[in-house]
């Protein structure tokens, strides 16, 4: 973990970001950020909880003692700031902004003196979504740092003896896989124009074809992996997958004179 | 002796835990029992004790791991590195493991933004997350659960072997701007 | 003694078999050359001569394989496998079909979230997809493509008989599988 861009809690000034090599900074009482740091700024949060969050913590408050009137003024002010630099905001934001501004209208309002009829403090249920949202905060933290398969230590296996099973292995069919991959592209919102078609997937074939050939055999002279069966179009096909290849950089071609024979070899040094 | 060779073979093969009712249904031999196998399973523990690898027992079974003072020689491996997930999704996994069994809109009320579904579709595809069944209000909205992948991926057996949820009020302000550093590290 | 345990733990982590020369690039260490390599390699043979597994070389390197004897076991634990691929599964598999040779970077792009590697080792065991080489870019991942078995397994003979891409919509509505359902089918 990288902790260079350690911040101390309770400093006054706090370096928000380091924006093109520059730190931002800003202190509590001076509310002026920089637009693109603002952003930085707003995009560290998790939604409005968060940043009231912060706000609170920031001043070394508890979040049971909060001053709503200017915690909310503070928020406001954000709020409007983003607004102006027309960043995008979540209308999670928008609304916590009426929320705490509802509950600054109540606060102000005059207590009715009927102490039959005791009103809850309206700042309860922030406060309590304040500490309920703190809570899975904290933890989520110490969740990330339990190590991890996969991540902080690895499994053993060991290859497989040879084996008759017993069953079935689950099967695949061809339409499955054919809407499977739809939804995928569908999913994606790929264009139109990435409709997979016969010529292009009998080259994806062949380049499949190809770099297997160039694992066995570390060299190919092209006219080898035409089949005359094939006809005119399989000699098409095989030279676009060659040339697919060779923007890829995932073979080399080596043709040492006009009309001469072309030498596929393999780029691949691990196998 | 023979026996612990068996357990070790299934462990080794399976590239998931096995449970001791799982071993038994396979060797489906009286001469071994319950208390066989638990012994062969101590047996495998001490035995390996000095190697590389430790059989350990997670939320579905038993499965042999590489102890973690490997890991730096092993990520060598691997061109990829492992997947480092958002704030975003790891509050969702602690809503979920720790409120379980809990619906997308339940979880969006606690972190006051909404979740997306890329999100929940990590976690599912992940299997770390699954749905248990639907809440009966309007939408039936899914109720979501952790599984036992995501205890056996975190190395633990059972769900209360997670970190305590902290208790209202018992956070320490640092902590909160701890966790504002760690995002912009991670930015 | 402690190189050992590197390359044992390298060999059990792998699931391919790793050669000296690649040992010798994840150790980086001038302490360790190839005659302390070899050396290594053939204590480790001595030592686990009595257990369920040997280290064997095969054409690309060496690695821990079950011995033979255990294989009826084997064959049962295999028997018991869910009846149903995975959602993500088949996603990875018909993105490997249809845009292969692919990378498993430039899958988790498409699917936007990552894939496991026990869904390419399966994958792999089930001898429907292989690697046929690596992508030129740093960290050179390996680029996968189907199989000759993976086409005889769905009864065609070659990739271009593989459904055209679905006109989207015309997907029969019992087709599509809701995400959500379908992972707690699997899990």
């Amino acid at each position: 973990m990288d902790n260079s861009t350690e911040l101390k809690p309770l400093q006054q000034e706090l370096n928000l970001a380091v924006l093109n090599g520059e730190e931002i900074s800003f202190s509590a009482d001076d509310l002026y950020i920089p637009p693109n740091a603002l952003k930085i700024f707003l995009e560290s949060f998790e939604g409005p909880l968060d940043l009231l969050l912060y706000f609170i913590r920031k001043q070394n408050l508890d979040i049971v003692d909060i001053n709503v009137l200017e915690i909310t003024n503070q928020y406001v002010r954000y709020i409007d700031l983003m607004e102006k630099i027309q960043f995008d905001l979540a209308g999670e934001y928008l609304v916590m902004a009426a929320y705490l501004t509802e509950i600054k209208s109540r606060m102000m309002l005059p207590k009715e003196n009927d102490s039959e009829d005791e009103e809850e403090d309206p700042r309860s249920e922030l406060i309590r979504r304040l500490q309920e949202y703190e809570r899975y905060k904290t933890v989520s933290k110490s969740l990330d740092a339990i190590p991890r398969a996969g991540r902080d230590f690895y499994l053993a296996s060991s290859a497989l003896p040879e084996f008759e099973s017993t069953r079935d292995l689950p099967e695949v069919d061809l339409d499955q896989l054919s809407n499977v991959f739809a939804e995928l592209v569908q999913r994606q919102k790929l264009s139109a124009s990435h409709i997979i078609e016969f010529e292009k997937l009998s080259t994806r074939e062949k380049m499949s074809y190809i770099l297997d050939l160039l694992i066995k055999e570390k060299n190919i002279e092209f006219h080898k992996l035409c089949d005359s069966k094939e006809g005119k179009i399989g000699i098409i096909v095989n030279f676009l997958a060659l040339l697919e290849l060779a923007k890829d950089s995932l073979i080399r071609i080596i043709q040492s004179k006009d009309f001469g024979i072309i030498n596929l070899s393999s780029k691949d040094e691990v196998h | 002796m023979e026996l612990e060779n068996i357990l070790e073979s299934l462990y080794f093969s399976a590239s998931r835990p096995i449970s001791t009712s799982e071993v038994l249904k396979i060797l489906d031999d009286p001469a071994y029992n319950l208390d066989a196998i638990k012994n062969a399973i101590s047996n495998l523990q001490k035995k390996y004790q000095d190697s590389s690898f430790e059989l350990v027992k997670v939320a579905s079974g038993h499965r042999f791991r590489i102890k973690q003072k490997y890991s730096p020689w092993i990520s060598k491996l691997w061109s990829e590195k492992p997947q480092k997930y958002s704030r975003a999704l790891l509050e969702t996994l602690s809503l979920i493991a720790y409120k379980q069994p809990i619906t997308r809109g339940e979880i969006e009320e606690v972190r006051g933004v909404s979740v997306s579904s890329q999100i929940i579709r990590t976690l599912l595809d992940r299997s770390w997350v699954k749905v248990v069944g639907h809440r009966d209000v309007p939408g039936r909205p899914a109720l979501l659960a952790t599984t036992k992948e995501f205890l056996d991926d975190l190395n633990i057996s059972k769900l209360s072997q997670l970190p305590e949820l902290p208790e209202i009020g018992s956070i320490p302000a640092e902590a909160q701007m701890n966790l504002l550093e760690e995002t912009q590290d991670n930015a």
